[in-house]
């Protein structure tokens, strides 16, 4: 049997999926978006969980994203996120604005089964004229006149993306202290994994460990891919490579730069080699 | 040690006695966001002045101190655990709305912002928000802005435990009044006059008969910002800490 | 300073506290029940996380609570729980039924803010017909007319108590896997703790350590006690002592064995000394 | 070996095939609660057997399957994730309503059971429940119970994936018809005939001309429960594992 790679696992995800893609800080798995920009996927629409960076980007300049709901995306200290910034001018993706908790609720709305959750605040924001799929209504709870609150759908992703630390033998992912990659992985349909190390056993029997791991219950496929969040930080095993998103800030300015990029980066055999 | 005050040095001390105003209500636990060194320092020069506050800074790679992923700074707010948030903006307007999406048609046409992150949650749920913008300029101060992420003031009926206490920029310190939805000037930096920052706004503020000039960093202050302070951030903020306090982390 | 211990933590808990208590299986810090019944708390008002159990039934036998809310209450191998069972035949203390889920997601909105959270099922149980605080709605995102759909209240106890495996010195408390125990932290107004043992630094900065940590920003005082969850289980530091806890089901059946129980094990100068 | 058929191992074996049972919907993850060592020995015959199904085991201490706490579960069974879940009761009625709660007066008054735990929710969230009562008699499967804990039919409209499959018992299988609200007798168990089931059901239910007697446990499934399924079960149910398959956990 074949070992999973990032290119077999995005191989299986098909265009126009609903991608749950967490931000530079939260353990994104870079390396299966490089594999999907490989694989040539087409209309993705995309989820920030709860906003948006260096994948996201890679995925929008290679012309694999028809739309984006987000709270923010940008390169972090890098500055804006050029292809996005660029697509939206152009009109060639469409971009949902949401708040960052609306988006951590809709997703544990969809974890528990229910199909909806209420926020606060938000109200007399522009973000909520734009979003008919949110809905003011008197807090029930309330005297049913005043109070008005936010209403949000359950919001469950066709796949998610996350990198983890370690992958076990039973399909657990160690994500550490990053319990909002539980929740995505609990409320998406599919989870694809990839992970800087496969180890042996059932991390859940490990007490330690335990608290810091999803469930291989909710995690279909998982390939190893060292340094799989780079460019990105992965938790205390490597740091942010601000020296490479710099460049790539720079390169992404112009289209010919961002496709420069991709072969210098993601599409070349050597790239993909060191997948 | 080079005396001359830097004006980073200057803000963090300003937010630093607005963090710190008795007619405010208490700060316990503040959250400062990403890319904030101006506020994350001025954080540091409150504990470090020995006052017993809770800092919890989000992105923190290393220790951060969400046990439960980003969301939790969020339910924290929402339980009314965070005292003080800081937002700022791409436009901000004369009734404290902020605009993080962008300029022009919806969601940002023309000039493109990053996005919203959560300020139109935060500025509802934490009682206190310090607006922070260091470029004072009629393109960011606008009369009225063209998307608004997050209101300065609500509906009556409308839950909201707080709003704008002030807004700090890099020439003056506005007060916010809730009451009248309106900013007035509250200190004037150095080299600035009432003249030169109304030229540079593009809303209308009320102005009292004698504005103060916004004071200088102590000595004891700037000790402590170019000391201890810069030790604890050097490791988020390498490039901030070689800008202004001249340190680089060791190799 | 004197060190914190069970019975001073007790003494923080005023007469009539809304008091949240894990089941056997999670974490309850039995050593401050028996503080508890040493300072002869009143009127207390139990909330099960979800269910209830030793503790619980030490508390109501002593005469400490007034109310329990819960979605089931039980010795578990050791049967029914015998002071819980005779206090409601007494009519001595107010029951209010719930159903596990329901007190998660009660937790849940509390933890989140929020005035109220829904949840499927219930409807046509006389669980709900017994809970005027619930409340059955059309499904506001759905049609508005079918589609009934329970929304339950925010619930924030006054004081959570929880024995954790270990405590640092910024206040974390180590929890492992039983994470429902950082949501009934984050929704409590307070939270007493006690531990095993009191470790050095932070975990929080420690990435094995922190995904199973509550943070100290939700604990109010942290106790030793060492033992703290015996007779009941703690992860895999020690299992559950099945023989003492037949011995209480078989002398708490009656009141005056009961009595002895808590002559011998709660209330002697030596089973406080072993706290 | 002892080939005496113990009745656990007949129920185990029972439960079994209703798990398997081709006219259900697939059972590819299966949750087991506390106490429950005849459901849990028949969802590893399932597994042992060689078919892919998941167990989740509530109340194993050490290597607990859920890494969020208790809630988990319940989560996991909103999700649609929950296949086939084991109930009981107190009582159990001839529409399949369960009361977990107590007889007499709310919360019963007259005798009290531990509570519901989650039943009011998993009945209606699982596509399939296998209700699951050893003590067969007219005390426990009553016309109508006192109270109900959890309903088992609901009215069109109510949100609901599914409802009881069977009822197994220590004298026979009732197959449960969601769509008359009604048992029908399914199987009886050996030395059991309609009349003496009759006589210990407070229900009403339906017979067929012909009820065929439950099968015995082949030797193939008496062999897996005796040996690799009692290692599975020995941690958690020591018990049960002595006194059924007359094993010990070692010292």
């Amino acid at each position: 049997m074949t070992p999973n790679s990032p290119d077999s696992l995005a191989a299986t995800v098909p265009d126009g999926a609903l991608l749950a893609l967490p931000p530079d800080n939260s353990l994104p798995s870079v390396a299966l978006a490089r594999a999907l920009v490989r694989r040539g996927a087409k209309r993705l629409r995309l989820l920030g969980v709860p906003v948006s960076g260096f994948a996201t980007d890679l995925l929008i300049g290679a012309g694999c994203v028809a739309e984006i709901q987000t709270s923010a995306a940008s390169l972090g200290e890098a500055g804006f996120a050029p292809r996005f910034s660029a697509a939206l001018k152009a009109g060639s993706i469409t971009l949902r604005d949401a708040t960052c908790p609306a988006i951590h609720s809709m997703l544990q709305a969809a974890e528990k089964g229910i199909p909806f959750m209420a926020l606060r605040g938000i109200i007399g924001s522009d973000i909520l004229a734009n979003r008919p799929d949110w809905k003011v209504v008197p807090n029930p709870m309330g005297d049913g006149v005043s109070d008005p609150i936010v209403l949000l759908p359950a919001l469950s992703p066709d796949v998610a993306l996350i990198h983890g630390v370690m992958a076990d033998e039973a399909g657990n992912i160690w994500v550490g202290r990053r319990r909002e990659l539980a929740t995505v992985a609990h409320a998406s349909k599919r989870v694809l994994a990839t992970v800087e190390r496969m180890v042996k056993g059932d991390m859940l029997e490990d007490e330690k460990l335990a608290p810091g791991c999803i469930s291989g219950t909710y995690i279909e496929a998982v390939a190893v891919a060292e340094r799989g969040a780079w460019p990105v930080a992965l938790l205390d095993e490597y740091g942010f490579d601000a020296a490479h998103v710099a460049e790539y800030a720079r390169m992404a300015k112009t289209e010919a730069g961002f496709a420069e990029y991709l072969d210098r980066y993601v599409l070349t055999q050597q790239a993909q080699a060191a997948e | 040690m080079d005396m001359t005050i830097k004006l980073e040095e200057r803000l963090a001390a300003t937010l630093a006695r607005l963090i710190l105003d008795p007619a405010a209500p208490p700060a316990r636990h503040i959250a400062v966001g990403a890319a904030s060194p101006i506020p994350a320092a001025a954080c540091w020069l409150v504990k470090k002045q020995g006052h017993p506050v809770r800092l919890s800074l989000l992105h923190k790679r290393t220790g951060n101190p969400f046990s439960e992923g980003s969301r939790e700074l969020f339910d924290l707010t929402g339980q009314g655990r965070i005292d003080l948030f800081f937002l700022g903006g791409g436009q901000i307007d004369g009734q404290a709305n902020l605009n993080l999406v962008g300029t022009g048609e919806w969601p940002g046409k023309s000039v493109r912002f990053p996005g919203s992150f959560g300020s139109a949650y935060m500025y509802f749920m934490t009682p206190r928000t310090i607006l922070f913008r260091e470029e004072h300029s009629a393109r960011v101060l606008v009369q009225k802005v063209d998307n608004i992420s997050a209101p300065g003031v609500s509906e009556p009926g409308v839950f909201r435990r707080g709003t704008a206490q002030a807004l700090v920029t890099g020439k003056c310190v506005f007060a916010f009044h809730p009451d009248r939805a309106r900013f007035s000037l509250a200190s004037i930096h150095p080299g600035e006059t009432v003249d030169s920052i109304r030229a540079a706004t593009g809303f209308d503020f009320d102005v009292a008969d004698d504005v103060p000039q916004t004071p200088d960093p102590t000595e004891a202050e700037l000790a402590l910002l170019r000391g201890p302070i810069c030790d604890e951030m050097l490791e988020t903020y390498p490039e901030f800490c070689a800008r202004v306090f001249d340190r680089k982390l060791a190799a």
